[in-house]
């Protein structure tokens, strides 16, 4: 196995491209070095990012913000400014894993992954964010559930490297959320994970809405459904009655040692109307 | 005579008595006689057992003397975590 | 045998009752202290197990060609290399083919062959190398699966020992037991109310965060040194030197500070494999176990299957208790503690009639070890959930029909015995009258609790103490220091000398510096060996007593020993200025040489213990999250050497029975492989699942301890199970009889019990 | 296998070393550098039990490799006492017996101290979720709080009594 630390993130898509034996790609390393050393992976060549330019900037930008591939979860958190436009985000980041975790791990490793209860990716796509990938062809802006394509499987190509991850600005009256269910207060992969982000008009109506889905599928889910049943809605009773029964109905879980089918359908809803609530309190809403 | 009390799944080794008499001086002197006198139970007593006498616990202590009318429990060895 | 000096109620202790600071503190705080993985050895390799992916199978060959030319490996062991040493011991058979397999592998994860490498990547490449050619057999995991007849058979001569007549045909059934007296059909009819049910629980690990650990070093004419983390590197040596067939005395083991324990490192796993390694190769070898390995091939505790029957009269009198207790062992016979189970379950009550049969199964699974009172956590679940649910339909309080019916000195034990001076009536006392008891509970919250037991027991221990000639201490012991016991020790020794604490050293002696020690298990250190440590202090003091009388000119027994000090007695008092420890000592070389007292003995006259926990939870009826709001134990102690430490042993034991209810299980897929080996998902509690855990000592002597020391290690593992349990039918109105109570399963529980109730509605 | 060199910094002295692709941080300072204070629980960096800090930052070493220390300081055990003088964590560790075996303590030193670095006064909530990383069996956890809070206090009233 070689290690190779490029300063560009061009370098480093040129390395992954050529690369004959099995690459990976290392920013937080948490995920990473777990496989290594379980022996689930046995890579040829680690490209470590964490020096690439860019690779460890939160960048605000006039649209929004620009979050570097090699951010860590401790640092999103010290953001006060992300913290504040994107609180659903940053408290999704900042639930992987432990204090020692949240040092190292990355909301873009955690998209990479294409684990299905990646913590961040709900929140994310809740919050439209989107990737920028670099490869061999240049760069492209992709939607982030576009990312994983299964469990373990994303769509990025041979040489593809994601470079950075985009949200968009914070529109006034709006607010997000992430919750997830754990057994235990900490430590756990999520058994049902819920991304909620919403925009109120000036009666408290919410006129936008993206919810999103960890842990009850193969990948990550955007649930249309969901968004429409709170739309027009002050999110009263019957409102979060169909938020939750869309959420629901939205789930495709398996039975595995972290929850049973029926459980994740169910708690799916209940965390969703919990997440609208805290994201429509966020937003300004009464 | 001491008398000596066995566990349940034991009795068919002593023709259905839970309880038995032994002379004996001491915990070793009443394992082997209760071997002699039941060979059914030596299988037992090689893989261990604890006995009680009074109401105490002796795990080892094959010396430890027997009074004529001491109640003595057969326990299977105790083990600990 | 025990003491005839039973403990002087009215004594006044000067150094024990206090909490000094711990001897190995400085180095445990500076990482300085060396656990199991921290030595090494010049040239040393490194050992790694293979280990078979199949819970069930023949190994009709093992191909190990390739691997041993492997550029870098050294030596690679397989069943050839451990050819059998054991003359008849069943027990030491079975312990020879857990740790490399032999005909079959018994469990996913059992050991198949093992190499010792230059370094740890060749080593892996290694093992990848060799080829094992397995015949798959069906397996079965589950206890109540294998004790049915079609059950896929682990063993073809296995006929339950304990019934009769003897059985014709072979079973997964190993042995049974039973305990009780009284007639439990009778005492049933004169019960007006009558509870019965079924119980399961999981199996759970120790989950000590140290992987076990050894380094190996042994030379090809069988002398041998080992450094391993142990509860007991007595039981490392004689158990490795007779499975490799060498004399006991050519192996020294050296036990390393132990990272965790609690029952799983009383037996031995790779001890004897990186000894093989270390012989083949002839060079040190070294062998840490992955926390894979940890959970799939060391020694978890049985999951059980359990029905429980007791009957009361209607003003509370409980005139019959009768219950099964199914455990799995794992794959050998006499490994689940069954027995212990149902000599237990019934220990903490007073009963005319009870009865309680214990199953000893097989499965394909690790081979079980103890945990920390092994067996009775389980079945006190079931018992102490039944006694909740019967006090409900009494309409009387649970803690005042556990009152009522406490087992009390003169009881007759459920499991034979006439107990002495016991301490379950004051605990019980004690939480009634605890703040906690009365406080108030908020929404979603209920309040549970149970009474727990535990045997204890004694053993063989040795000390040695020396006298330098500045007259401090050094107190050797051969007693593993699991949770500080090393200070223990040191205060009781300065107790008997009259000195300060500051002035005595304990260390932990290797095997061939001392005479036998016992495991450190049981509870048993603090009472035992702590006892050899009083005794030999005392043994010291008689010789300092003779040095002070030949000094004087006056007759021995003219000489007492009074607080650090040889003062002379009777006609002589007064008539010579007392003697100083430090002057006899100072003297020492020309009084007749170094002092030092020993003891060696095996300690018997241990005493019960019990313990009454109470809990508070709150659920979230939503996604059945449970969550300990309060928790307070209360356990009598005997006497309390290092209060700190006592409380630590009560904390400890209640946060793993914690995790025992709530999160942690052994899960197996269809295959009969582990599903949750590692610390992710294998859920021990982590630091914000909890509050603090009160506690509450009392002291009610033991009389078969000089101090009145009980051991307190055990018990207080035995009743959060059932406590928690409690809790959540109270918060609930759901009674749950599977454990652990997992938020799925709790859920699924809250929601039936809502169908149901609209149904009947 | 090629050797990698690395520099870096160890408990504030210049440390280089040579290893592997595959050798985590963990593997270096155990095996190579001799620094065993730092343990391997679990190596999925679940357990907590080797716990360091990277440029002030609390991280498992058994998630890191060893060539990325490159450039970095590194924080371990071993340099948390001051000479004689033991951190104040230390000494209430062995103060409030928040130790039984010990395996823990160093991760959780590392990690408490790297907690009351950022936050002087942390509610127990804040300490408990601040050590939820670092698993303990033995003392149910009880026991270090107490000692993580008793030295909070301590270091309060030392800042209030200095202005």
């Amino acid at each position: 196995m070689r290690y190779e630390r490029p300063t560009t993130l061009k370098a480093a898509a040129q390395m992954l491209a050529k690369e004959k034996g099995k690459a990976f790609i290392l920013a937080g390393g948490t995920d990473l070095l777990v496989r290594l050393r379980t022996g689930f992976i046995d890579p040829d060549l680690i490209i470590d990012i964490k020096d690439t330019s860019g690779a460890r900037a939160i960048q605000k930008t006039a649209t929004g913000f620009k979050i570097g591939a090699a951010v860590s979860g401790a640092e999103l958190g010290e953001n006060a400014a992300l913290k504040k436009a994107w609180p659903g985000v940053v408290e999704a980041a900042n639930l992987i894993g432990s204090k020692q975790v949240q040092g190292r791990c990355t909301m873009t490793g955690n998209l990479c992954n294409a684990s299905p209860a990646a913590d961040s990716v709900p929140a994310l796509v809740a919050a439209a964010a989107k990737a920028v990938v670099v490869g061999p062809k240049g760069k492209r802006t992709v939607p982030v559930e576009e990312i994983p394509v299964g469990p373990g499987r994303t769509s990025l190509k041979k040489g593809e490297i994601i470079e950075s991850l985009i949200l968009p600005k914070r529109p006034p009256k709006s607010g997000d959320a992430y919750l997830r269910f754990i057994p235990r207060t900490e430590m756990d992969i999520a058994v049902v994970g819920v991304g909620v982000s919403l925009t109120l008009d000036g009666k408290g109506v919410v006129t936008k809405a993206r919810v999103a889905l960890g842990a009850v599928a193969p990948t990550v889910v955007l649930v249309p459904a969901a968004a429409k049943a709170i739309i027009g809605t002050k999110l009263d009773k019957a409102a979060l009655d169909a938020l939750a029964a869309a959420c629901s109905a939205a789930c495709n879980p398996i039975d595995d040692k972290r929850g049973t089918r029926d459980f994740r359908i169910k708690v799916a809803g209940v965390l969703a109307r919990r997440a609208a609530m805290i994201a429509r309190k966020r937003a300004g809403g009464k | 005579m001491a008398r000596v009390v066995i566990w349940g799944s034991l009795k068919p080794h002593t023709g259905g008595r839970s309880e038995v008499e032994i002379e004996a001086r001491n915990v070793q002197e009443l394992l082997a006689r209760l071997g002699e006198t039941y060979p059914g139970l030596q299988a037992q007593i090689k893989r261990g057992v604890s006995v009680s006498i009074d109401g105490l616990i002796y795990r080892e202590g094959w010396l430890q003397p027997l009074a004529p009318d001491s109640e003595v429990f057969l326990l299977p060895r105790m083990q600990g975590g | 045998m025990p003491l005839d000096n039973a403990p002087d109620s009215k004594r006044k202790f000067n150094v024990v009752g206090t909490r000094p600071l711990r001897p190995d503190g400085i180095d445990k705080v500076t990482g300085r202290a060396k656990f199991g993985a921290d030595a090494s050895a010049p040239g040393q390799l490194v050992g790694r197990i293979l280990r078979s992916p199949h819970a069930h199978a023949v190994i009709r060959k093992i191909d190990t060609s390739k691997a041993e030319k492997l550029a870098g490996v050294k030596a690679v062991i397989t069943r050839d290399d451990f050819p059998d040493h054991t003359d008849g011991d069943a027990a030491l058979y079975d312990t020879m083919y857990n740790i490399m397999a032999r005909e079959k592998a018994l469990y996913e994860g059992h050991a198949v062959a093992a190499v010792a490498a230059t370094t740890a990547s060749i080593a892996r490449q290694a093992l990848k190398l060799i080829k094992v050619d397995y015949e798959i057999l069906p397996h079965v995991t589950d206890v109540d699966e294998a004790m049915k007849p079609n059950a896929p058979l682990l063993h073809k001569k296995m006929f339950t020992d304990g019934v009769d007549p003897k059985p014709k045909k072979p079973s997964n059934v190993a042995r049974r037991f039973e305990f009780g007296h009284g007639d439990v059909e009778e005492g049933f009819k004169k019960a007006d109310i009558i509870v019965e049910r079924s119980f399961k629980t999981e199996a759970t690990h120790q989950g000590y965060i140290e992987p076990h650990a050894a380094l190996a070093s042994m030379s090809p004419d069988g002398s041998a040194d080992l450094w391993c983390c142990t509860q007991g590197h007595y039981m490392v040596r004689d158990v490795c030197a007779r499975i490799l067939g060498i004399d006991i005395s050519r192996l020294r083991v050296t036990q390393s500070e132990i990272g965790g324990g609690f029952g799983g490192k009383t037996t031995v796993f790779i001890e004897p494999v990186a000894l093989a390694l270390s012989r083949k190769a002839n060079r040190p070898v070294k062998v840490v176990m992955t926390r894979d390995e940890v959970f799939k091939a060391t020694g978890p505790t049985s999951s059980t299957s359990m029905d429980i029957k007791i009957g009361v009269t209607k003003d509370g009198l409980i005139t019959a208790a009768d219950g099964t207790f199914r455990y799995q062992g794992g794959p050998f016979a006499g490994c689940s503690p069954a027995e212990f189970g149902a000599m237990s379950a019934f220990a903490q009550f007073h009963l005319d009639n009870v009865r309680a049969i214990g199953y000893d199964v097989v499965c394909n699974r690790p081979k079980t070890i103890s945990y920390r009172a092994p067996g009775a956590p389980m079945a006190n679940f079931a018992v102490e959930s039944v006694i909740e649910e019967l006090a409900h339909k009494l309409g009387m309080a649970p803690i005042d029909f556990r009152i009522k019916n406490a087992a009390r000195e003169g009881t007759k034990s459920s499991y034979g015995p006439v107990y002495g001076p016991i301490g379950l009536g004051p605990t019980l006392e004690a939480a009634k009258n605890h703040p906690h008891f009365k406080a108030p509970l908020g929404p979603n919250q209920g309040r549970g609790m149970a009474a727990g037991f535990w045997f204890n027991f004694g053993g063989q221990s040795c000390v040695s103490l020396n006298i330098p000639t500045d007259g401090t201490i050094t107190v050797s012991v051969g007693s593993p220091d699991i949770g500080g016991s090393r200070a223990s020790m040191c205060m009781m020794v300065a107790e008997e000398l009259g000195i300060g604490y500051e002035h005595v050293r304990a260390i932990i002696a290797d095997t061939s510096s001392l005479g036998h020690n016992d495991v450190t298990d049981g509870s048993r250190t603090t009472f035992a060996t702590g006892m050899a440590c009083i005794l030999a202090a005392r043994d010291a003091i008689k010789k300092l007593c003779q040095r002070a009388a030949a000094t004087w000119g006056i007759p021995e027994d003219a000489v007492t020993w009074e607080k650090g000090f040889a003062k002379p007695a009777g006609a002589n008092a007064g008539n010579f200025a007392p003697l100083s420890l430090k002057e006899i000592a100072a003297a020492s070389p020309g009084t007749g040489g170094p002092i030092a007292g020993h003891h060696e003995f095996s300690a018997d006259g241990a005493g019960v213990s019990f313990a009454t926990h109470i809990c508070d939870v709150e659920i979230d009826p939503e996604t059945g999250a449970s969550k300990i709001v309060r928790y307070t134990v209360i356990q009598d102690a005997g006497k309390a050497v290092h209060p700190s430490y006592v409380e630590g042993q009560f904390q400890g034991g209640a946060v793993q029975g914690i995790g025992w209810a709530l999160n942690e299980e052994y899960i197996y897929g269809k295959d009969g492989r582990l599903q949750n080996a590692g610390f992710l998902d294998y859920r021990i509690p982590v630091c914000s699942d909890l509050p603090m855990i009160d506690t509450q000592i009392l002291e009610i002597p033991n009389p078969g301890h000089p101090y009145g020391v009980r051991g307190v290690g055990e018990t207080s593992i035995v009743p959060p199970l059932a406590a928690i349990a409690n809790a959540v039918a109270a918060a609930t109105g759901v009674r749950f009889t599977q454990l652990p109570l997992s938020p799925p399963r709790v859920l699924k529980g809250i929601e039936d019990a809502k169908a149901k109730g609209k149904k009947a509605a | 296998m090629s050797g990698i060199t690395v520099n870096t910094k160890i408990n504030g002295d210049p440390v280089e070393f040579i290893c592997d692709a595959d050798e985590t941080l963990l593997d270096v300072l155990r095996n190579r550098l001799g620094l065993t204070g730092a343990k391997e629980g679990c190596s999925t960096g679940d357990c907590g039990a080797c716990s360091v800090t990277i440029d002030g930052r609390l991280t498992c070493s058994c998630l890191v490799l060893g060539a990325e220390a490159e450039g970095h300081n590194i924080g371990t055990i071993e340099g948390m006492a001051n000479g004689e003088e033991l951190h104040p964590l230390q000494k209430k560790f062995i103060e409030h017996a928040a130790l039984q075996c010990g395996i823990c303590t160093p991760g959780f030193l590392i990690a408490a101290k790297s907690l009351l670095d950022k936050n002087p006064d942390p509610t127990e909530s804040e300490i408990r979720f601040g050590l939820a990383g670092n698993l303990c069996r033995c003392t149910g956890y009880d026991k270090i709080v107490r000692a993580v809070q008793d030295v909070a206090k301590g270091m309060r009233n030392n800042k209030a009594k200095r202005a």
